[in-house]
């Protein structure tokens, strides 16, 4: 198995329908030991039992960033190698990216009720997360408002790459400007200043849900190889139709184009 | 000078419009790519023109200026006719003229030669369906370019229009250019035939 | 060089000949200034304190809504076919129109702001502080707008789509905008940090833009 | 386990990740067995797939 | 029925294009229009159409629909296609036949004249120049209106649809209709010719 | 009536379709509204306090810009020729358009507003005045935008000039509309009375709006 064959549409199908509901069964257990572990946490001598919002809210912020990583990598494999999975990879992960953030905002903002006696604050953090949001809409949006695909993907993925600026604007802003939101204390230079009690749980809850994403964002992937490849056959026989029709003179081999899903 | 394409290939819309389509002329040559509607006359035009990018293949203009790419040597005549309403005859030709840059002609001139010259300071606007033509026609000879890439060139034409554009075509030609035209319409000047096959 | 020249004289021609869309950008900027109050309420010491804010909305409207058609226009009647198979490197062209669009419809906002200024209650030190960054800071919306533009052509979709997609774009530079005035008028801040960070915005865009929107349009067209 | 004063506001960020992540499970389901309904209506007016095999087959 | 216009004259852009015109046609009869570029045959059409108002002259339908003006038994086929790329073909064309109202004609015979049934479901920003063309002539089908008004009809059509075409200006002619058609080529028809005068 | 309402739902068809204009819309209206905070700064009092007015100037906004192709759109492509020779009369041809403009773009507004009422701290009451008085309101924007779309065509320029021509049209409608809204809020004041005038104004509207579009439309083609 080379990276060659995964890029083979037909062949990325075959193994991660052998691979998916593996990755759905360890996804699962692993969510399982973390909510178990996420309900034994002990309370915060500060917070009470709302840090248990942590081990939910954390991991869906990190995802949020994350994701449109993933999908700057893809818009690079689009624009540079034009390659047509990338373009599948980068579509099927904007719905979920999307989701993602608007779970760290919710669950964000419900903190902040307890925590700052507010659920909206117009800080740098929150609003960088929100302006993420929008831009996840609004990628959505386009890829919705252009009817081919490839062009899409090309319009999509410059989008992606600008928009990819905002991503260390939202992990720094807490250092840039004095907001209300606390500093990162997992992911900083000089390791974790988490108490190991909370670390725990919020590593495996995080670990699960990166699980989960990989999991989501394959089988979104599948459907949407399928539905280009519902669309080229749709072509397909508005082709043949075409060619048995008698006005057409000359020939051509009625079959439909090189996109992924004709292989 | 010769252009050639070998083994092109177009999709468009996710659907082929043509492939393994080999094409060559040589300088002083004339190609009329002709095919009933849909066969992708156009899109061949455009894919020259690099405006399209072909899935498969590769053309080339060998014997042409080698640090210029191919759309950096051609003109391009499509069926949309970059003319800005608001500018007058003369200020439109004169900003292709300055932005395309090369070798180039007096644009009052080239404007007499399409027999517009009466109208150069008219808005764009207020020209009608042939003047319009005749002032894209102007563009092709206010900029020297070997290559001339034709879509429908002659429709909307009037017969002095046509015959006044057969004898511009003959000097592209006789001054070692070479042409490729999209038409369904004979051509008016000697010209291999390049038939696309394809449904209406 | 002449290219360049030439588009750039151009665009400007057809920005102040067709009903002038530099008057245009004005008259919305002017319209949206005064919509203001009547949306706020006649509270003049609120108002002056909306003062800065306002008019940097108003400016970023305005600018966003005349870009619209930068690129769209080009690609109707086929002139952006021809401008992308000329020898001048696409992304010089970009930048050019919008320099040339920036010329016609930017600095006429910032030329208008001292009157608005008045309108809206503001002192010469504020009036002063407001246009300055203007100044500084309209180029950057100009040239992230660009990139909207260049993707509208993509889309087959102007307008709209395209304010949604720039606006998060341009909300740093709003943002520092307002700060910088907001610093200049209280003095209680430094003016200085904003406004750097402003210029550093412009001239971020001032690259950024003209890559990005050469290459949506190159994989664009069709 | 005790939740404290604001047991309201984490049940509810829990039940909310939940409603998403399951929102989302379903979608993907749905639309995976949409694209292969079109699939097999496709297949049955006679169009087959270049390689010959069942357009449906994704093995 | 008879198409009548008297003295008819036209300004545009300050400019007199026409005057002192005078047209008649009865039923089953075909008027080409013809002339140089920028003569005013576009003008004459639009006037007829009721989307330009003559400085002078009037013009009238006797034996028509009493209660109908001119413009509202009349079809017109311009540069312009009124098309939205947005909707598909069969969409684009059942609209126009909704929204014109009178005699209709089902959508799918329509598309099956003009060989464009096959396309039925594509989006019409995906038809290539002369698609464009068939469909436009589909709508002249779809609903039943005495009068044509063609400018340049012919213009993108291949071969084979040309020859389509001049089958159906046939038929509406032997079913009582009328034409005028302004071209630069042969119609391929029997016409009166309307020649107008007037520069390039 | 059955030309009238395939018009209707050609439009509505257009507007969902193509990227979906109504989607398009509310995202501008959620990005204007986010934008605000932004410009106005951080304090909650005063956002809840100028809360309807941000949101009517949001809806406002969006509702005119979306206008812009209204007509624009029919007459690049020459529908509006067809339309005009029909048998219908161009005035009902206008008001359909404008009815499908209304509900395709106007109505998805309407139905954003209380998501953003969140975003601005605004109360229940609050939100849901914010909310009456746009349903009764934002026709008037739609029909009195329309004359503006129509003299786009007649003059070749959409967008902005359109924006000029109508934003004085609309400002009392917003003047009436944020008074309502803030009666409702604060309750002092009778909600009554500049509610029922919005709603005359929106009556008003629907009839002259289509004569006055019809009548330039049919003096301006050519
Ligand atoms: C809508 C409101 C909120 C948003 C959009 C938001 C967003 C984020 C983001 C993007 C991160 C990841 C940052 C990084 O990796 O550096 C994060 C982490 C975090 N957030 Fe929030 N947050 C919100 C509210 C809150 C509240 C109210 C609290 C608690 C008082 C909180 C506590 C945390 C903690 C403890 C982390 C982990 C930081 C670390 O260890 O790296 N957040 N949040
Ligand atoms: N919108 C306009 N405003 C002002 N003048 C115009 C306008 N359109 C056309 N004209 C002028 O009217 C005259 C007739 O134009 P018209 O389009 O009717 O010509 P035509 O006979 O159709 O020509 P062609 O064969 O080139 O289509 C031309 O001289 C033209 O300059
Ligand atoms: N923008 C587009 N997107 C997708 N498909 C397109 C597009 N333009 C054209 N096509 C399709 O490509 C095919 C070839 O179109 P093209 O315009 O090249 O034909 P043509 O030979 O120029 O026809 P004509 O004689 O009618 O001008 C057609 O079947 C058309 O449906
Ligand atoms: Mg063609
Ligand atoms: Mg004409």
């Amino acid at each position: 198995m080379t990276l060659t064959d995964l890029a083979n549409p037909t062949k990325f199908l075959a193994l991660t329908a052998r691979i998916l509901p593996w990755l759905a069964g360890v996804t699962a257990i692993l969510l399982a030991i973390g909510l178990y572990q996420s309900a034994m946490a002990p309370d915060d001598y500060q917070q009470g039992a709302t840090v248990k919002i942590m081990f939910i809210h954390v991991p869906n912020a990190w995802l949020s960033m994350f994701v449109w990583g993933v999908m700057s990598v893809a818009a690079l494999g689009t624009l540079v190698w034009r390659h047509p999975l990338a373009d599948v990879a980068a579509k099927a992960a904007a719905p979920i990216g999307a989701a993602f953030t608007f779970l760290a905002l919710v669950t964000g903002s419900l903190w902040g009720r307890p925590m700052w006696g507010t659920y909206w604050e117009w800080d740098a953090r929150l609003t960088s997360v929100l302006i993420l949001f929008l831009m996840y809409l609004g990628l959505m949006a386009l890829w919705r408002a252009v009817e081919d695909p490839s062009r899409a993907a090309r319009a999509a993925a410059v989008l992606t790459l600008v928009g990819a600026i905002n991503i260390p604007i939202i992990k720094f802003s807490v250092d840039w400007w004095n907001t209300l939101h606390q500093p990162a204390s997992v992911l900083r230079m000089g390791g974790s200043t988490l108490d190991k009690a909370f670390l725990w749980p919020l590593l495996v809850m995080a670990i699960a849900f990166s699980l989960l994403f990989i999991t989501l964002h394959l089988a979104a992937m599948r459907n949407e190889i399928l539905r280009r490849r519902v669309r080229s056959l749709q072509m397909m026989q508005a082709n043949r139709v075409a060619f048995t029709s008698e006005v057409g003179t000359g020939s051509r081999d009625g079959n439909a184009s090189q996109e992924i899903g004709a292989a | 000078m010769r252009l050639s394409g070998r083994n092109l290939k177009c999709v468009r819309g996710g659907r082929e419009v043509f492939s393994s389509l080999d094409l060559s002329a040589t300088a002083g040559e004339a190609l009329a790519v002709t095919g009933p509607n849909g066969a992708g006359k156009t899109s061949l035009l455009r894919v020259l023109a690099g405006l399209l990018v072909p899935a498969e293949g590769s053309m080339a203009l060998e014997g042409g200026d080698a640090e210029l790419s191919l759309p950096e040597q051609a003109h391009y005549l499509g069926h949309r006719d970059a003319l800005k309403p608001a500018l007058s005859v003369v200020e439109n030709l004169s900003f292709w003229r300055e932005f395309l840059g090369g070798e180039t002609e007096d644009a009052g001139r080239c404007l007499a030669a399409v027999a517009l010259d009466h109208a150069a300071h008219l808005p764009a606007a207020y020209l009608s369906a042939g003047q319009r033509r005749r002032l894209s026609i102007a563009r092709l000879l206010s900029v020297r370019r070997p290559v001339w890439l034709l879509d429908e060139p002659t429709s909307a034409l009037d017969a002095a229009g046509q015959a006044l554009f057969v004898g511009l075509m003959r000097d592209h030609l006789a001054s070692g250019g070479l042409i490729v035209a999209a038409t369904h319409l004979p051509l008016g000047i000697d010209a291999r035939d390049l038939r696309m096959g394809g449904a209406a | 060089m002449s290219a360049l020249a030439a588009l750039i004289r151009r665009d400007i021609k057809i920005a102040l000949r067709v009903g002038g869309g530099a008057l245009i950008g004005v008259l919305f900027f002017l319209t949206v200034t005064v919509l203001m109050p009547f949306a706020v309420g006649p509270d003049l010491a609120l108002l002056s304190r909306l003062g800065p804010a306002i008019l940097w909305l108003g400016a970023l409207l305005a600018s966003l809504l005349t870009l619209d058609r930068l690129f769209t226009a080009d690609h109707e009647d086929g002139s952006l076919d021809l401008i992308v198979m000329s020898r001048t490197p696409l992304e010089l062209a970009c930048a050019a129109k919008a320099l040339a669009h920036w010329i016609a419809a930017g600095l006429p906002l910032i030329i208008a702001t001292p009157v608005l200024g008045l309108l809206l209650n503001l002192d010469g030190t504020a009036t002063l502080a407001v246009g300055a960054t203007l100044l500084a800071g309209t180029p950057a919306l100009t040239f992230t707008g660009m990139i909207g533009a260049a993707l509208a052509v993509t889309l087959h979709r102007g307008g709209l789509l395209l304010a949604v997609l720039v606006l998060p774009l341009s909300i740093p530079v709003l943002i520092f905008g307002v700060a910088a005035s907001q610093a200049a008028i209280s003095g209680s801040l430094p003016f200085g940090t904003p406004f750097s960070i402003l210029c550093a915005l412009s001239l971020a865009s001032l690259v950024i833009g003209p890559f990005a929107a050469a290459a949506s349009l190159r994989h664009g067209l069709d | 386990m005790s939740l404290g004063p604001y047991a309201s506001f984490i049940v509810t960020s829990y039940a909310l990740v939940a409603a998403v992540v399951l929102l989302l499970i379903v979608w993907i389901i749905a639309d995976y067995r949409r694209q292969q309904a079109h699939l097999k209506e496709i297949e049955a007016s006679g169009i087959t797939r270049r390689s010959g095999r069942s357009a449906a087959d994704i093995r």
